[in-house]
């Protein structure tokens, strides 16, 4: 559904992205590593607009996206979330994510959003203020019910599950993946902690210096020596 | 919503207080005038000028009729605002006066004057020049100039000094840019040269204009229609290029004591309208009094505003006494009795046609002379020979 | 119990108050004044609120609308009623000449608008053949007399204001209430994350900008026709910037009526108490309350007011 | 003709340099903290009457008058930064609105201490004429103050680039959260550039005087001029500035040169906008103008 070739893009001469190149299938599971600064989150804003790249091809459904502004991209079913929360302000949980849905997926379904909240966890802090009254893991699920809520069919995950405690971790693990069943989403999810993206994603892109340097199954992936010297001690294996 | 309309309710009960307290004048011999002014905004300064006129005229006017009648001027500020000027004229008039005295700036006027004519109360002027004023052939507005008058005078001046090539230069503002074009039609009819420049009020830096003067245009004369802070800005760029011209001429506000004062080496030999010489030389008796009366009040000599609407004013009064007299003034017959007015007055002789003008307004021309203002024309006015030619350099 | 406060405030705005000083022209003109400034503060706060933008030029959109008006009335003899509410589409059209505006950030966009302002008063000064130039327009068409109402009198005048403020206030609770009104006040903190979720954020400023405009000129448009006249430094002049801007403030801009209560609190105290009490320059005032509400109270008065009759509502009277 | 595009010229390079030392110093505020402020203008015009007042109270030089109008207007500016300092919540707004309000407050206040009257000085000297090669005319005062305007922003962009409190200054500018980790203590260096704001606007103030004419209304007017000006140079560049505003003094002059005076004010907005829209960031880079 989602192709990219060849993207590149250079902020003030630094090479962001070095021709990045890879597909999504329609219901396919990714997850994308690399140490820090490595580009991951530079691909997420080329793919949902954030960043105008400055070379190479982006489809969508056989579609260029490189025209678009962020919005229509969204309407298209692209949905993402951001590493460092981003609730909407001077809204309540359920107020953001009926904004997400009136003006991404252009519809009015309260089933849907109160679905989502179930999903999420979220529906006892439906009613509190989003910016100032949710906890860390809340307010990552809340990222999540956003792009959610806009009837995305390809969700980009930026760490969603950092920076949680094992125990909520695993917990909210398996909330994505039925998310992901429930709504049959092709996912791509930025994440360090290995056992989490293999247990999610049969596919596992690696990302260093702005190059895709491996691109496979987690255990072929993360045996192959590159991957490990580009990771060193930042994998547990 | 609620509070909206109590808050309302409450400010508006005090409005309707002050509305009565201020009412009606008890006794008939106790005249009321009303006076609407721009005492702040752009024309603050003229509105205070003929506000002081209106003042010594009541002054005067209070001695003369001492024991018989009295009168009293209420004056309310229209800030310079179209708007605020109808509401003053609406309230004066509810407070109950028998006419109206002051007004400035056409604009202003015009919306003003025709509330008092919807109420058909007397409203009687001299801050707006403009045709456009009388033409609406009002039954109850009086003005005591016109344009036509400033124009008779600076063509009258240029034709004396026999000019052939003039350059205009005017201010984009109504009376002004009016002004200036019925100086252009008049002398280019009688196959004077004229170049027209048109500047905008924000202009402070007059070189590059006065430079396309000196240059291209080559005048004998140039004249100058704008107000105070323009006629500076002219004067210093031309001190400064020193066009080769024989005379500066300018309109009103210019050729005052104000100016002589504030900007006396920039003023020398410069002319502009005045009905006055400076310092005053009064031969008439009113006049002196009015000289005096007005020293008394303001302890500084009187100026061409002051004097205007002294006369507006001395004018309605006169009128108000012979209506009062002959009792039709309660019957609104203060329009007609005005209409019969036939007076020679400090700015020479009054009559008022249908539409409320004076047809008889002539201006006369002073010279700037040594921190003095000399009247130079017309002949039967001047007290002083035109020194000519003649500029500030 | 809501309605019925409603219904008995409406009955009061409609027919208490004229019968009360329908006799008197001078305090139905002050309130008439009054409302003319609460409806262009209504629409300075709509687009301060919902748009997230401060302007200082909406004498332009002042300005527009009722020149465009009066043009149409007087010269193409277009119905006042209809003239009124071309002149707010005049309006809304000129702030379509600001959209680059738009990109631009708090100050920015608050002085390139006042610069749209000065390029308008210059342009209605030098169009001399339609505008009348420096000059102006005199004794422009009045309202006209409907089903035996006439309106064009000093109580016609209130009825009609009060009914185009109510209208915009209306419009103004609906868009704020809408999931709009929601996408509006996220995007003031994070534009880009309401963008990735599909909120058009520039299109809603767009539309918040001409909403806005509109309003501010019907507004301006009604003044020209209960004035019956205009000239360029009156209609563009920045009076109708700096009152609204005060009475918003002093009222409390993030509310629906605090601009309302404002204008009328502010004008008619100006009037009636400053005016008399220093009639020079009696504005330092405005500036005065000005700065006291924004160091004291930033929320404005209304908020104050509401908070202080039910305990709660804190966020209801601030949303 | 060519004689009188040299004039327009060399006036509009005279207007430029006053234009700029009263932008120059709106520009270091809003540097340094993030607000416009709309009342500078009024400090400009604060100075003008000062000086006024010392020339027809007591006779004193105008120039010789700078000291005690710098005084007057360095305390008016710092009462505006405490009040400016108290505000919190919604910072860009409100200061906005602020200093509007203490703009009207200081309009007010003028015109019902000095009232309406234009004035201007009555020193003979500002006004005698000053001819190069005699093709190019200029007042004293213009040359004087423009040269002198020169020296001043020369001296603050020196400032600016060598003592440690202007480099504290230039990095709130660039940068405000890193300044502070680098250990800028923003209140102090904020104050500085407001007395270095008020310092400028006393001299253009003063410049005003005796090179044209105040009066109360005419503070509005600078604060604007100043604003478009500093938007044209982009913000923080002191050079920038001083091109921006003799390019509006150039453009004004040729305009009234080649169409008509009332166009001038139009051509200058024109241009603002131009600028604006085409490169938001200013013609010198600095600050981005655009929305996050």
């Amino acid at each position: 559904m989602l192709t990219l070739e060849g993207v590149h893009v250079n902020f003030g001469g630094v090479q962001a992205l070095k021709s990045a190149s890879f597909a999504v299938a329609e219901g396919e599971s990714i997850g994308l590593v690399g140490p820090n600064g490595a580009g991951k989150t530079t691909l997420f804003n080329v793919i949902s607009g954030v960043v105008r790249p400055s070379g190479g091809r982006l489809d969508f459904r056989g579609q260029s996206l490189l025209k678009l502004p962020e919005w229509k991209r969204a309407r298209l079913g692209i949905g993402r979330s951001f590493q460092i929360p981003r609730p909407l302000g001077h809204c309540t949980v359920r107020e953001n994510l009926i904004v997400a849905q009136r003006f991404g997926a252009r519809t009015n379904d309260p089933q849907r959003i109160d679905e989502i909240l179930d999903i999420l966890n979220l529906r006892d802090k439906a009613d509190s203020d989003a910016a100032t009254e949710l906890a860390l893991t809340e307010h990552k699920a809340l990222e999540v019910g956003k792009a959610l809520a806009t009837n995305p069919s390809l969700l980009l995950l930026d760490e969603v599950l950092a920076g949680l405690e094992t125990t909520s971790k695993r917990a909210f693990m398996e909330r994505l993946g039925a998310v992901r069943d429930r709504y049959k989403l092709a996912m791509v999810i930025i994440e360090h902690d290995i056992p989490t993206i293999a247990a999610l994603c049969p596919r596992v892109l690696v990302l260093n210096f702005g190059q895709i340097i491996a691109d496979g199954a987690p255990d072929a992936v993360f045996r192959d020596p590159e991957v490990i010297r580009s990771y060193t001690g930042e994998t547990t294996l | 919503m609620t509070r909206t309309l109590a808050k309302l309710a409450a400010t508006v009960a005090t409005a309707a207080l002050m509305v009565a307290l201020g009412g009606p004048a008890a006794q008939a011999k106790d005249f009321l005038l009303g006076s609407e002014l721009p005492l702040t905004g752009n024309l603050a300064r003229v509105g205070q000028g003929m506000h002081e006129g209106i003042a010594v005229a009541i002054d005067m006017a209070n001695k003369a009729q001492a024991g018989k009648h009295s009168f009293k001027v209420s004056t309310i500020d229209d800030e310079t605002s179209p708007a605020k000027a109808v509401a003053a004229v609406e309230k004066l008039i509810g407070d109950g006066v028998v006419a109206l005295t002051g007004g400035y700036g056409s604009n202003i006027i015009g919306p003003a004057s025709e509330a008092a004519q919807k109420a058909g109360v007397v409203y009687i002027t001299s801050g707006g020049v403009t045709p456009d004023l009388t033409g609406r052939g009002y039954k109850t507005f009086f003005r005591i100039n016109n344009t036509d008058g400033y124009a008779l005078a600076m063509i009258g001046l240029l034709q004396d000094m026999a000019a052939k090539k003039v350059s205009v230069v005017y201010l984009n503002k109504e009376a002004t840019s009016n002004l200036a074009k019925q100086v252009k039609e008049t002398l280019s009819a009688k196959g004077v040269a004229v170049t027209m420049h048109e500047f905008d009020g924000s202009t402070s830096d007059f070189k590059p204009l006065i430079n396309k003067v000196k240059l291209q245009d080559r005048p004998d004369v140039v004249a100058m229609v704008g107000y105070e802070n323009d006629y500076v800005g002219i004067l210093r760029a031309a001190k400064v290029l020193k066009p080769d011209v024989k005379a500066m001429v300018g309109v009103w506000s210019l050729a005052t004591s104000q100016m002589a004062k504030e900007f006396p080496d920039l003023m020398e030999n410069v002319h502009g309208t005045s009905m006055l010489s400076f310092p005053v030389e009064f031969t008439q008796p009113e006049a002196l009094e009015f000289a005096a009366t007005y020293k008394k009040l303001f302890n500084k000599e009187p100026d061409y505003l002051g004097q205007f609407g002294y006369v507006q004013t001395r004018l309605l009064i006169d009128a108000i006494l012979r209506a009062d007299a002959a009792g039709t003034l309660a019957g609104g017959g203060l329009p007609d009795e005005l209409r019969k007015t036939d007076a020679q007055t400090l700015i020479g002789r009054v009559t008022f046609d249908a539409k409320g003008d004076n047809p008889n307004f002539t201006h006369r021309m002073g010279q700037h002379q040594g921190g003095k203002v000399v009247l130079v024309w017309p002949k039967a006015f001047a007290n002083g020979a035109m020194r000519f030619p003649a500029t500030p350099w | 119990m809501k309605h019925a406060i409603l219904g008995a405030a409406l009955l009061a705005a409609y027919v208490g108050v004229p019968l009360l000083f329908g006799g008197t022209p001078y305090v139905m003109g002050l309130i008439v004044a009054a409302l003319t400034i609460a409806g262009v503060a209504l629409a300075w706060a709509l687009l301060g609120n919902l748009g997230g933008m401060v302007s200082f030029g909406h004498a332009a959109f002042f300005g527009v609308g009722s020149y465009t008006s009066a043009v149409l009335s007087m010269k193409l003899g277009v119905p006042v009623f209809a003239a009124l509410l071309l002149g707010g589409l005049g309006a809304a059209v000129a702030s379509v000449a600001m959209l680059p505006a738009l990109r631009l950030r708090g100050p920015y966009f608050a002085l390139a608008i006042l610069a749209y302002a000065h390029i308008f008063q210059i342009l209605a000064t030098e169009m001399t053949p339609i505008t009348g130039g420096a000059g102006g327009l005199l004794s422009i068409p009045r309202f006209p007399t409907l089903f035996g109402l006439e309106f064009g009198g000093k109580t016609g005048g209130y009825v009609i204001i009060l009914t185009i403020i109510l209208l915009s206030a209306f419009v103004y609770d609906a868009v704020r209430r809408s999931a709009w009104g929601l996408a509006l006040k996220a995007m003031h903190d994070t534009e880009i994350a309401t963008r990735v979720i599909g909120v058009p954020s520039t299109h809603l400023k767009a539309a918040m900008l001409a909403l806005s405009a509109f309003i501010t000129g019907v507004v301006g448009a009604f003044n020209a026709h209960f004035i019956s006249f205009l000239e360029p430094d009156y209609a563009f002049s920045s009076t109708w910037t700096v009152l609204p801007i005060a009475a918003a403030i002093f009222g409390g801009y993030r509310t629906v009526w605090g601009p309302v209560v404002g204008a009328l609190a502010i004008y008619l105290l100006d009037q009636l108490v400053f005016k008399p009490i220093l009639p020079h320059g009696h504005q330092m005032v405005l500036g005065v309350l000005l700065c006291a509400m924004i160091l004291l109270s930033p929320g404005g008065l209304l908020p104050v007011l509401l908070r202080r009759r039910r305990s709660e509502g804190g966020r209801h009277a601030h949303a | 003709m060519i004689e009188l595009t040299l004039q327009a010229l060399f006036s509009g390079l005279l207007a430029g340099g006053y234009y700029a030392t009263v932008a120059v110093g709106l520009a270091l505020v809003f540097g340094a903290m993030r607000v416009i402020n709309l009342a500078h203008g009024e400090l400009v015009l604060l100075a003008a009457y000062i000086a006024y007042a010392a020339e027809s109270r007591y006779g004193i030089n105008p120039v010789m008058a700078i000291p005690i109008a710098l005084v007057v207007v360095a305390s008016a500016s710092a009462i505006v930064y405490a009040l400016l300092s108290r505000i919190e919540q919604d910072r860009e707004i409100n200061s906005l609105i602020l200093t509007f309000g203490i703009g009207i407050i200081m309009t007010n206040g003028i015109l019902t201490i000095w009232a309406a009257d234009i004035h201007s000085t009555t020193n003979p000297w500002f006004q005698d004429s000053l001819v190069i090669a005699d093709t190019l005319f200029a007042m004293n005062a213009e040359v004087a103050f423009f040269v002198g305007g020169l020296a001043l922003m020369a001296g603050v962009y020196w400032w600016l680039n060598h003592s440690w409190q202007g480099r504290a200054v230039r990095a709130l500018t660039s940068n405000r959260n890193a300044a502070m980790l680098m250990g800028v203590n923003p209140r102090q260096t904020e104050i500085l550039s407001f007395m270095i704001a008020a310092l400028l606007a006393t001299f253009a103030g003063v410049a005003i005087y005796t090179g044209k004419t105040v009066f109360p209304s005419l503070g509005h007017v600078l604060t604007v001029k100043a604003f478009i000006i500093t938007v044209l140079a982009g913000m923080g560049s002191i050079h920038g500035v001083l091109i921006g505003a003799i390019m509006i003094g150039v453009i004004e002059s040729l305009t009234v040169t080649y169409l008509s005076a009332s166009l001038q004010e139009l051509a200058g907005m024109l241009l603002f906008l131009v600028v604006l829209f085409v490169s938001p960031s200013g013609l010198f880079g600095g600050r981005r103008a655009l929305a996050r």
